[in-house]
């Protein structure tokens, strides 16, 4: 946990941080809105005190309520792994600013983000699905698609507990009853 | 890089040569076996204890906790009473045409339950109906199946795993674990009491006649067996209060007016019905 | 389920019974027949038919035939040599296939081909027939006339430069006076069937590979030929035959010890030319995946496969040919002289006799040795012939040696094949060692240093041949 | 009871199997007028997407577009690279992934916290321990788990011979890709034998599912000691000598000299790591930048080198095994006793939180963010693989060099296409 890091943080960009920053073991945490992407990833970047210089990762997330998108960062001026949390995106229509300006990297990244999420990184010239075949439709890693049982009909159904078939646990009309939800935190 | 032209390529060519004298690393296969590491895990093998038995008991243990479901057994059990198989459609054989079947997208004949005698799975249906398929309340599931059937056949396991989605393993586990739960039909108890009364009443000479009907004597172990199970033929521990002299009871429910000729040909006629 | 007959003694009755009766189809109809029947059927009419035709002709045209081929020598030796080579080519090619293999696997620290044949020798005659059997296919959108003339093209290049080879004096197709021409001409000719598999094959990985091949054989061409006009100087001819016989004498006579660079350009050039590593840049696996040869398979692609290993048959041949004197000893050799007493014609058939007591003497008394001293684990007759392989290996050496100090073409063939298969082991070598070279360095070296040092090379040799006053110069 | 049905009808006559190709209802068959007409299939055979897919797949004149993959005798793995070429040139690139995606995150994040581990295994197929550390990383870090210290360098030791055995294959490799046929030969049987001695260890060759959240699998035996001596014995010499088919051969130092140059900003504006990235100049390596297991303990240091070409990518990999040599010496020598796993429930529920763990792999840093709600699966699974990374680098890379550099250059940056797809 570094504290310096976090007064660093609390100094640049106080105001488009949301919450507190979360420490623990070797990762500090913040949470911005989507709209604040490209200025606090320029500042990060480009500031003497912190140059974050590394892109180590950049994912989507599906909580059931909403949608993020995770970076994590790399900078030689701290001992801790800084995690961006660029949140709340709607569940229906996913829109983040890209990281490519900055990080070239980032396009297949969020190419990838956009092929399992259906996450649109506005300013990505090449947003188009990575792994999925080009006329595929919906998006896997949402947490609303569910996997087929290959196995069906068979004695084996069901064992597996990723063909375990979904039944709602809840009233049946709520179609989003089922989706497994993140706890709020 | 050196600053002689062409001294690297002599040096690679001379180490090829030097390798081209130097011991061979292919090992021969079917000749020469590799040595392969004890922990080594990647032959999957049965073993046998002292007395040359499989020590395998179909526990479906390391099948359920194989991640890739590379695991799969079938055969008989080791009692050898029934047909037992687990593992996803691909991985036994006589499922692999049905799989491939339904991988072309054509109709599929159920053949879930061919390798057992096949029962009538209406009463299984209606108990797992009120149960509303929840595999938490497997355990009175297995009890009300038993009662509906005398015993608890495979097939009627089969069909609670598949349609309440308990892995196989645990409803087998379940089963073999409580011990009033049988996978067989209990073997019937015919009960002779030798209370005073009844020895007056003639217990000792209808016990006789029983014993020769099922050609076994007092406390003899069940006649026959197998699945269709036997008949045995016991001492009743105390006069059931309030029933009449001399007390023969089949099950536990004591039988009407038994007399000597009539229990002979009652007795020979359980016999026939029960073995065959 | 299958109605199975209840017992086995049913089965194997219904079995016989099958089998009498596919027997008696045998007789009457084809299909029936087993594959013995058949090539029964087959071969034994056409045998027949053979034998009693080469018997007929023999008797009736034999006078005649002797008087033509008598009439017009050249035309038969012509004939001959052309079939002997086409012959050769084969056995050439499944020798160093099988060679290659087992070089670069014991390179590799691998054992390669053990399993067909003694040591995996039949591997490559396996491979011959797969390639075979296999359909003759021309994929959908070739040039098909063109797609099937270019292996043709290909092997025949290669295997008419075999034709001004000598093998040894007096064993050679022909010995024109213009015979290294000739060789680099037909040489040349290859990279036009490549070129045309290359076009022709309706696929981008095989034109670049067919451009690539033409692009490297026609400026590896230049530093080839020129490097060659040295040893065209010193001997003063550009028949083959003559230059290795300008070579004769013991190895300080080489044209290696007054050419040293030539070789080096030669050798190199000689690599790409034909497309060997580090040049093997028309069918690099990993770039461009088989190059010309992507789209072929069955034997048209055999023929290719065929002419890159005659090819490096023949550019080994022709080295030792240029410049470690072809078929002549590496030293001063007494023979040979006439082995009076071997003579045919002095003892006539007696000579025969004498091998062949020799040979059934030696058996007896080896095989008895054998039957005696291994004790009885062996039986008479596999003693005997035990006995009897001994010594037929035994007396054939023993003739081999003697043609061999006594015929000089016996000789000659041995060194010439002995110096001819180092050089195919370092080709293998080269391939089993080194990396693939890019196109631009390929032919940046090609240019910028093969040929002015060959140019160089050619001075230099013109200079001493004019200084020195040769004899080539007069 | 295993019987032959006898066959009691006459032998039926061979049906001649009816000609298949060329023929005119056969639709999968285009015919040679078909094809000399203009009946080519568009490429690509659906409608640009974006702006760049137009762009690539508008083709000038003298251009041609070449499929390299998916398969082809030089990708590793199932790559597919769209070149466009002028010539022998290439002017453009467009790699097409997702042949080989397993979806695996889904697996993930529908499986338990156990299962995880041996479903990650096949990503990095090559070095799969390090891609199992990353997740028991992430999830130790979840669960706040004490890992005993042997433990540790049971796992540093194994990991370090599996990172010399992936560099060792990584140089046959890219031997094979310039043509050379013999290094590949030597890799893997020196890779063989780490991989054998591993299977001492982990009871298996490539796929060890040995990694356990608080620890590994099973303590150090007798058989993986004796032959981790025997190789140790000779180790770096082996080494020195297979490298020695290349590192001084002209033809290789030529091929790779100055070919795919990535300089420092480029590697970073990629998020390229790992040995590529320290190629380029920057010393960045996780088991320094963020100290995650016994590695602060250990003595080691980062090879950098400032060429950033396929030749620096090559001999920074080839230092690097000297100091795995290094490390695993070290490892050996203060070897703690204790156990081997931590004590942990048989059901493992982490409490909701979010965790990032990262360690260096052969190919660079590897990832794992997980989101833990309560239950007994992980809610969110993301695996970062570097090969990826170094994957996306190539369309800047290719254009301007040959087709001969194309393999030269993406066998130098070690992709694994098992990782990449997940």
């Amino acid at each position: 946990m570094d504290r310096t890091l976090k007064r660093r943080l609390e100094a640049r960009l106080g105001a488009q941080i949301q919450g507190p920053i979360r420490q623990r073991h070797d990762q500090t945490e913040i949470r911005i809105q989507p709209g604040d992407v490209p200025d606090v990833l320029r500042t990060l970047h480009d500031s003497v005190d912190l140059r974050f210089e590394l892109l180590a990762d950049l994912a989507g997330v599906d909580t059931g309520r909403e949608m993020q998108v995770v970076y994590h960062l790399w900078s030689e001026t701290s001992p801790d792994w800084l995690r961006i949390i660029a949140e709340p995106l709607s569940r229906e229509d996913p829109r983040c600013p890209s990281a490519t300006f900055l990080w070239t990297g980032a396009e297949w990244l969020e190419r990838e983000a956009y092929d399992m999420f259906g996450i649109v990184f506005e300013g990505n010239r090449d947003l188009r699905r990575i792994f999925m075949p080009p006329d595929y439709t919906s998006f896997p890693l949402r947490k609303d698609f569910l996997l087929p049982d290959d196995a069906a009909r068979s004695p084996g159904e069901g064992v597996r507990n990723v063909e375990r078939p979904f039944a709602p646990a809840v009233v049946a009309d709520d179609p989003a009853a089922g989706i497994r939800r993140a706890p709020a935190s | 890089m050196t600053f002689i032209p062409g001294l690297g390529i002599a040096k690679g060519m001379a180490l090829t040569l030097r390798r081209f004298f130097a011991p061979k690393a292919t090992i021969q296969y079917p000749e020469v076996r590799p040595d392969i590491a004890v922990r080594f895990r990647g032959r999957l093998q049965l073993l046998y204890d002292e007395f040359g038995s499989l020590k395998c008991e179909t526990c479906f243990q390391c099948a359920q906790a194989c991640p890739v479901e590379c695991i799969d057994m079938g055969g008989h059990d080791t009692k050898d009473r029934f047909y037992t198989h687990w593992g996803p459609a691909e991985t036994y054989g006589e499922r692999r045409e049905e799989s491939a079947l339904r991988r072309s997208g054509r109709p599929v004949p159920d053949q879930a339950f061919v390798h057992f005698q096949p029962i009538d799975l209406v009463a299984v249906e209606e108990i797992l109906e009120a149960r509303d398929y929840d595999p938490g309340k497997m355990l009175p599931i297995l009890e009300e199946v038993q009662a509906a059937y005398g015993y608890l056949p495979i097939a009627a396991i089969k069909h609670i795993s598949h349609v309440t989605g308990a892995p196989y393993a645990l409803v087998y586990g379940t089963a073999t674990y409580y011990s009033h739960l049988s996978f067989e039909r209990r073997a019937r108890t015919v009960a002779v009491c030798r209370c005073t009364s009844c020895l007056l009443a003639g217990s000792g000479r209808i016990a006789n006649a029983i014993g020769e009907g099922l050609d076994t004597k007092l406390g003899g172990g069940p006649v026959g067996g197998g699945p269709v199970g036997g008949v045995a033929l016991e001492q009743l521990p105390a006069h059931i209060p309030g029933a009449a002299s001399p007390l023969v009871t089949l099950d536990g429910k004591p039988q009407p007016d038994v007399t000597e000729t009539s229990a002979a040909v009652w007795s020979r006629a359980l016999a026939k019905k029960t073995v065959a | 389920m299958r109605a199975l007959p209840a017992t086995f003694r049913e089965q194997a009755r219904a079995a016989r019974a099958y089998a009498v009766e596919s027997r008696a189809f045998a007789l009457e109809s084809w299909a029936g027949a087993s594959l013995t029947d058949r090539l029964a059927l087959i071969l034994v009419p056409l045998a027949l038919f053979l034998f009693v035709g080469a018997v007929v002709s023999a008797v009736v045209m034999l006078g005649p035939t002797i008087d033509f081929l008598r009439a017009n020598l050249p035309l038969v030796r012509f004939v001959v040599a052309v079939v002997g080579i086409l012959v050769l080519t084969i056995p050439t090619a499944f020798l160093l296939i099988y060679m290659e293999l087992k070089v670069i696997a014991r390179m590799n620290l691998r054992v390669g081909p053990n399993r067909v044949g003694p040591w995996g020798a039949a591997m490559s005659v396996v491979h011959g027939l797969k390639v075979l059997a296999k359909e003759d296919f021309a994929p959908t959108g070739v040039d098909v006339p063109v797609f099937t003339l270019a292996p043709v093209v290909t092997f025949l290049a290669s295997v008419m430069t075999l034709l001004v080879i000598p093998f040894a004096p007096g064993i050679f197709g022909q010995d024109f006076n213009i015979g290294l021409l000739f060789f680099f001409a037909m040489g040349g000719l290859s990279v036009l069937g490549l070129l045309m598999g290359g076009w022709a094959s309706f696929n981008k990985y095989s034109l670049l590979g067919g451009l690539r091949s033409a692009a490297q054989i026609v400026s590896y061409e230049i530093p080839l030929t020129i490097s060659v006009v040295g040893v065209i100087l010193l001997a003063g001819t550009m028949s083959l035959n003559h230059i290795a016989l300008a070579q004769s004498g013991s190895a300080l006579d080489w044209f290696v010890f007054k050419q040293p660079l030539a070789v080096l350009i030669f050798f190199i050039a000689a690599t790409a030319e034909a497309n060997r590593t580090p040049f093997d840049l028309t069918e690099a696996d990993s770039e461009i995946v088989a190059g010309f040869s992507t789209e072929y398979s069955g034997m048209r692609f055999g023929f290719f496969y065929f002419a890159e290993y005659v090819n490096v048959f023949i550019i080994s041949a022709l080295i030792t040919t240029l410049f470690f004197g072809g078929w002549t000893a590496p030293f001063n050799w007494p023979w040979p002289y006439n082995l009076n007493w071997l003579d045919a014609s002095g003892i006539g058939a007696a000579w025969i006799l004498i091998v062949g007591l020799a040979l059934l003497v030696a058996t007896d008394i080896l095989g008895a040795a054998i039957w005696l001293f291994r004790g009885r684990r062996w039986s008479a007759p596999s003693a005997f012939g035990m006995g009897f392989l001994i010594a037929g290996a035994g007396v054939t050496v023993l003739i081999g040696l003697a043609c061999f100090i006594a015929l000089d073409w016996v000789q000659g063939i041995f060194w010439f094949m002995v110096k001819t298969y180092i050089f195919v082991f370092v080709f293998v070598w080269m391939r089993g060692t080194l990396p693939r070279v890019r196109v631009d360095q390929l032919m940046g070296f090609a240019w910028k240093w093969l040929l002015p040092a060959s140019l160089l090379n050619l001075f230099v040799t013109a200079a001493a041949v004019i200084i020195l006053n040769l004899p080539s110069a007069r | 009871m295993p019987t032959r049905p006898a066959r009691t009808s006459p032998r039926p006559k061979r049906q001649r199997a009816p000609e298949q190709h060329r023929s005119e209802d056969d639709p999968r068959i285009m015919l040679d007028r078909e094809v000399s007409s203009d009946l080519y299939e568009p490429i690509p055979p659906y409608p640009t997407r974006t702006e760049r897919e137009a762009e690539f797949y508008t083709i000038g004149d003298g251009q041609m577009f070449l499929n390299l993959g998916p398969q082809h005798p030089a990708t590793h793995g199932v790559l597919r690279l769209v070149l466009k070429l002028s010539g022998e040139q290439v002017v453009d690139v467009d790699p097409v992934l997702g042949y080989l995606h397993r979806g695996v995150e889904k697996i993930c994040e529908n499986s338990d916290y156990y299962h995880v581990i041996d479903q990650v295994d096949p990503l990095e197929y090559a070095s799969a321990l390090f891609q199992e550390w990353a997740a028991v990383l992430a999830f130790e870090k979840l669960m706040d788990v004490e890992v005993p210290p042997r433990a540790e360098y049971i796992r540093v030791l194994s990991a370090e011979l599996l990172r010399v055995a992936s560099h060792t294959l990584f140089m046959g490799f890219l031997a094979l890709d310039m043509g050379g046929l013999t290094p590949i030969l030597y890799s893997f049987i020196e890779r063989d034998e780490i991989v054998e001695m591993l299977a001492a260890l982990t009871g298996a060759r490539m796929l060890f599912n040995y990694f356990r959240i608080g620890g590994v699998n099973g303590d150090l035996n007798h058989e993986f000691m004796s032959r981790l001596g025997d190789w140790m014995s000779r180790a770096a010499k082996q080494t020195e000598a297979s490298t020695g088919l290349l590192n001084e051969n002209e033809i290789f130092v030529r091929r790779a000299r100055g070919v795919g140059v990535m300089d420092r900003e480029m590697a970073l504006r990629f998020g390229v790591t790992g040995g590529n990235l320290r190629a380029s100049g920057v010393p960045f390596d996780v088991r320094r930048a963020h100290p995650y297991s016994v590695y602060p303990q250990l003595d080691f240091n980062v090879p950098t080198r400032l060429e950033g070409d396929s030749l620096a990518r090559y001999l920074i990999r080839m230092d690097e095994v000297r100091e795995s040599i290094k490390i695993i010496d070290q490892c050996l020598n203060n070897m703690p006793d204790g156990p081997v796993m931590a004590k942990l429930p048989r059901l493992l529920r982490p409490h909701p939180g979010r965790a990032w763990g990262a360690v260096e792999g052969p190919r660079g840093m590897l990832g794992v963010y997980a989101i833990s709600d309560g239950t007994d699966q992980p809610f969110r699974f993301r695996i970062h693989d570097p090969s990826f990374m170094n994957l996306e680098v190539v369309p800047h890379l290719l254009p301007g060099n040959l087709l001969a550099d194309t393999m030269a250059i993406v066998s130098s940056l070690d992709p694994i296409m098992g990782g990449i797809d997940k």
